[in-house]
């Protein structure tokens, strides 16, 4: 994994939102990111957004990464970067992915969305575990150039 | 999510018997106290209500009449956030969609008891104009708001609510005039939760099928249904049928006579037939074993349930060959998906034309049968042999209490769930599909397999990792996991590449 | 229609026989006359064309190989009236539709060798600005301009061109680059012309078999195919493989030795999965009879040829179940449609919609085989107990010449199509869809099919009118030519009416 | 079938027109025509323009019912009107019917198409032949009383 080398030492929290029970892909992605070197914490699925902010701050988390599939995304993840501002978690990381709002809407204005909510990416139902990783390494190299994140 | 309420009066130790009346009227009480949509449930308004209702509209009857005529009948999922919503939507499953069995799948604050967040949602739906909830609240309307829903289309209706809570959602809709639920204490416990311990979920459902058996003693059979599809991801016929049994047993103990089973489709055609088959002979062996002689039941496919192909036509061809599917395996319904399903809940257009496909493939499927292929009954026979050790070893744990055993074989493996969030069930069999499209076990956990059966399962996906290239391993269950979503560049290249 | 050139030089007495060199040269220099863009053919050129073609791109590479690796090629339909539009349409059917086979259908002008009225076509789509034109004219923009089409593909491309006169398409599409040919003297002449007579088309299209022998004598193996679906309304298995053998035979007698043989799909999925198989070992067994023991031959399923649906989403279910047939068919390639089938030529994007519907049932299908299904084996008879009586009877009228044979036995209604607009045939055979879902003989007309074959086929017919209360007789056979178009709503009812 | 007092003498002439070859319809209908009473002159497939009028004048029809399925009938049935008033044959009822042009364009578009070619009557892909016999017997009723077609 050509990554590896940034991974290292970098801990992420990862879990599904809200009453959302669709554990899969997460667990997925955990295991995919894990392999990819980084330190894990899995909160699993149904997280109750204070959760994933307690377990960053215990953990001291680099990139906090929501799981959001059942649709209700849109009102659990309201106010999460305010939350995270609160408990002193300015600039962590922040992605959410999965099915993030209810229906098929234009992927655009849903990305738009999360990123008004605070963000830093927002991924669209489909998404892979490689490009996530070579994203958060690029991020992560990024944040070392006191960038908030890389540039496409 | 609200810890259900325990009270010392209602709560008697954990077994598969028959609530007793005055206790079950205690635990009602309480129960429908809760929210103040529970006090409009009067049990013998519902009970008068439903006596009005003609034949044809009640789920019981359909699913028994559907089993006689061997018609396979088709039922959409569908929920939006607002009454409004709702009664559209359920028309147009009705009236374009041709919907045998119209649905009203309930929202996930709901589903977790969650009514003040439900309350919002339907707020700031009604603001936003669209749906902001996966599903309709029941118990935020009541039961005299829900009604509306039942008058509003000219077929049987049934309650979709994936949940561990089902008990005022429950109380709500039948006394609405739903005459079908969907829902059991081991499957979706397992399947849909993460904390709720599996004796939790079974009290629960418990509650819903004592409260079924209340309405049968009042002349309405209502249609009970187990999920058997759990978590949707590559579940092997075995464990979805062993699960089937156990939540039927614990039905048939509350006094239901009138219960479905639903099956996930494998998306093999040989296989489902095998699933469908054995999955009514083996419950009705394990009811009949324990007593009950008099219970009816079906068998439901449901359309693929795990990830699905982002394009509209390879998923067009997924919901046409799932009605294929149905019709071979001898399905009494099946329950539908449309061409959004790897984007989002679909729009009732989208919904109406995914019955449509399904109606028209299971007209030209009609009268196939592969009874007599010799692969057919080897598929049949391992399946037997997968489910009834299990189930055989549970009963053991409980002494032949199904209630006991059935906590106890979560907790020890015994019976296990693939790919589950929940915290009670150790998770750790690990399905994948082999190299002519069976699923098949990949490692079993703990649970208490044959060894030659096993042998077959691990030949089987050896030959797929060969021709593929890959590790015996994980990879195998997770590339499973992603199959049916990946592009058709994939799963079927151009042969001659330059 | 213009009458075909004759010169009493070039005209021999109608044998099978393969046409001597030096008369086939005089005919081809007759025929190149026709049109002007007859004289920018050149065999030479054309040849070393062929040659520098990768492998990949080449019919008679790709079938073969396909055959061998047990592959379903998908090949859909598609012809505009400009170059311009049939450049995009495939390019998209190549790109978007993945198609494995590129075709080119000309229009029905050029079929009928209607050149003059073609270029007036070809002038009005121009100014309309969409084609007014069933096709596209190949003769009309000769065969520099055609390899335009061939260079803008990566896969390989056919001509489909249902007429009784090919003789200058073909010379100008395999000029141009087009490496299959689909079309045949019994199959065309019986289900796309009036006045032909059977003779006539024989003819013209030995002069096509005897020029993809020429390209085969230069080392280029071409594809030719056989159009068995012949009218496309309800033909029973047996009558097409009685064409394909009799066509087959033609072509192997002018030195064709990569042979392909269509059969439209019955929707049965036995009946179609023992069509498949008996069409390839019966078409094998004639052509060693008669002393060709080296001619390949691949089996290709059409997608339903009769009357479709209305509805998009019933179109889409039969479109993924073909797909479903030919898989299990094991079918070399199919021949797919759209979901405007029943309302016109498909626009690029339904026609690239219905090929990946195609490709992912093929997928979803993959490894079924029913060949120890008891009710298939039984099929196989049947058609197979049909099939060598009747082609006996012809090679004996013929006095074993299968050209002679076939004009006499068309003419006594030996050899019969059903639903024919040509004169020379009786088209007394009329078949009509038994009770489930079989394609039988209502009627053989003057067939010699055994009696006892017969009298099953009555008593599956006299199963379904006695279900739907019909009375035995015509009456089947036209609600069979309506049946796939009708509404769901008349063909799967709510089976609980009010 | 009820219609069958007016079908009575009244004379059709069917065929599919141009290069045409689907008969199956045509022979379907013309089959029904006849059943209901009509004397049917069926010319079958592959039917050039000028022998429905040749064959129109010779049986001195009533109407002349032209089939095209194939998609060139836009081309083919150009001028049918003026060929048959040539004929003599200013007001005899013409139908046409079948998959009148290429592609699946809106019908509304496709009728204007074929009456401004002088069709009385234009039918769409699906038609049956209940409705088509329904049709001839009120437009000969209205014919008795002097109008051109009865009024829908
Ligand atoms: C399997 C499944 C289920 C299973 C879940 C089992 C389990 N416990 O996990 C069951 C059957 C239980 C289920 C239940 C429900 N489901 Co569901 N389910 C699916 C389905 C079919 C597949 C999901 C899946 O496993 N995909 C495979 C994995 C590998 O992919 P993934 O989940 O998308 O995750 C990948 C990427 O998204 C990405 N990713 C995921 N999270 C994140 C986070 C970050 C930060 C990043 C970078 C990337 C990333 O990486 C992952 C790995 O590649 C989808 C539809 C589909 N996709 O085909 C519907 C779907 C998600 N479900 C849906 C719904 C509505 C429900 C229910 C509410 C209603 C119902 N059907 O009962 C309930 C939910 C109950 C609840 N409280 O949550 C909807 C959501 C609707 C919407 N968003 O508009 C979907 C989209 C179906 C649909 N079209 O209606 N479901
Ligand atoms: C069967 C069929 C064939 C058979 C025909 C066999 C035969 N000799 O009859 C075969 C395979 C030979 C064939 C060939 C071709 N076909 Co074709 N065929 C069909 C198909 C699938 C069904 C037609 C049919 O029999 N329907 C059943 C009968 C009962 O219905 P009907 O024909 O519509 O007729 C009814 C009504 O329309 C009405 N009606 C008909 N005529 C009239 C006239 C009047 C006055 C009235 C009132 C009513 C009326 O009454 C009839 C009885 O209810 C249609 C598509 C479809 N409909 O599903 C394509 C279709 C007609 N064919 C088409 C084409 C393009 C062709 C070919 C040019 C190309 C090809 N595929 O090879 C060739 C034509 C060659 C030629 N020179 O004509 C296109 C036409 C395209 C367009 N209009 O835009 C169609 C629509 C398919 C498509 N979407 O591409 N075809």
């Amino acid at each position: 994994m050509r990554a590896e080398g940034l991974a290292v030492g970098k801990t992420l929290v990862t879990g599904v939102i809200g009453a959302d029970t669709h554990i899969v892909g997460n667990r997925i992605l955990s295991l995919a990111l894990e392999k990819a070197g980084f330190n894990v914490v899995t909160l699993g699925a149904l997280t109750p957004a204070e959760d994933f902010i307690k377990a960053a701050i215990e953990t001291a988390a680099d990139a906090i990464l929501v799981s959001s599939l059942y649709g209700q995304g849109e009102l659990d993840c309201r106010g999460f970067r305010d939350m995270c501002i609160e408990a002193g978690l300015e600039d962590i990381l922040l992605y959410v992915g999965g099915n993030l709002v209810v229906g098929k809407r234009s992927w655009d204005e849903t990305e738009a969305t999360f990123k008004a909510m605070g963000f830093d990416r927002a991924f669209p139902p489909g998404t892979r575990t490689e490009g996530v990783i070579d994203l958060l390494n690029r991020d992560f190299a990024a944040r070392a150039d006191g960038k908030r994140i890389a540039d496409a | 999510m609200t810890v259900p309420a325990k009270t010392p009066e209602s709560r008697l130790p954990l077994s598969a018997a028959e609530i007793p009346l005055e206790v079950f009227q205690k635990m009602r009480a309480e129960n429908l106290a809760r929210w103040p949509t529970g006090a409009l449930v009067d049990l013998d308004e519902a009970v008068a209500y439903h006596r009005t209702m003609p034949r044809h509209k009640q789920l019981g009857f359909a699913m028994r009449e559907a089993d006689r005529l061997g018609q396979c009948l088709t039922q959409p999922r569908g929920g939006f956030g607002t009454l409004e919503l709702q009664l559209e939507l359920m028309r147009e499953l009705d009236q374009s969609g041709l919907a045998d069995i119209v649905p009203t799948t309930t929202d996930s604050y709901t589903r977790n008891e969650q009514w003040a967040k439900a309350q919002t949602g339907i707020e700031e739906s009604e603001k936003a104009g669209r749906s902001m909830l996966n599903g309709f609240p029941m118990v935020n309307y009541g039961p005299k708001e829900a009604r509306k829903l039942i008058e509003a289309v000219s077929k049987p209706t049934i309650v979709l609510s994936g949940t561990s809570f089902p008990r005022l959602t429950c109380e709500v809709a039948f006394a609405a005039g739903y005459t079908g639920y969907l829902g059991s204490g081991l499957a979706y416990t397992t399947s849909y939760t993460k904390e709720t311990s599996i004796e939790e979920g079974i009290r629960n459902y418990q509650y819903l099928d004592r409260l079924a058996a209340l309405y049968a003693a009042h002349g309405i059979e209502l249609h009970r249904r187990q999920p058997g599809f759990l978590t949707g991801t590559n579940i092997p016929p075995s464990i979805a049928i062993i699960t089937a049994i156990i939540d039927a047993l614990l039905a048939a103990n509350q006094g239901v006579k009138n219960y479905g089973l639903e099956l996930g489709q494998s998306l093999h055609l040989v296989q489902d037939a095998a699933a469908v088959k054995t999955c009514r002979e083996l419950v009705q062996e394990y009811l009949r074993k324990m007593g009950f002689d008099d219970v009816f039941t079906s068998v439901t496919v449901l359309h693929w349930m795990g990830a699905w192909p982002y394009d509209d036509a390879q998923a067009a061809a997924l919901i046409a060959y799932g009605g294929t599917l149905a019709a071979v395996s001898g399905a009494t319904s099946i329950t539908t998906k449309s061409t959004h399903e790897a984007f989002g809940i679909p729009t009732p257009k989208a919904n109406a034309e995914g019955l449509r496909m399904t109606r028209m493939a299971l007209y030209l499927a009609r009268q196939l049968k592969l009874d007599d292929l010799p692969e057919f009954k080897l598929e049949c026979e391992m399946i037997r042999r997968e489910v009834r050790p299990v189930v055989d070893k549970m009963l053991e744990m409980g002494d032949g209490d199904v209630a006991v055993g059935c906590v106890r074989a979560c907790e020890a493996g015994v019976v296990d769930i693939p790919w589950s969030p929940n915290r009670y069930v150790k998770s750790r069999i690990m399905p994948a599909r082999d190299a002519d499209g069976y699923i098949r076990i990949l490692s079993p956990g703990d649970m208490p397999i044959p060894a030659d059966v096993l042998a077959y399962h691990e030949e089987k996906l050896r030959k797929r990792a060969e021709k593929e290239g890959l590790s015996y391993g994980d990879d195998l269950a997770v590339t499973s996991v992603y199959e049916m979503s990946e592009t058709l560049e994939k799963l079927v290249p151009f042969p001659f590449a330059a």
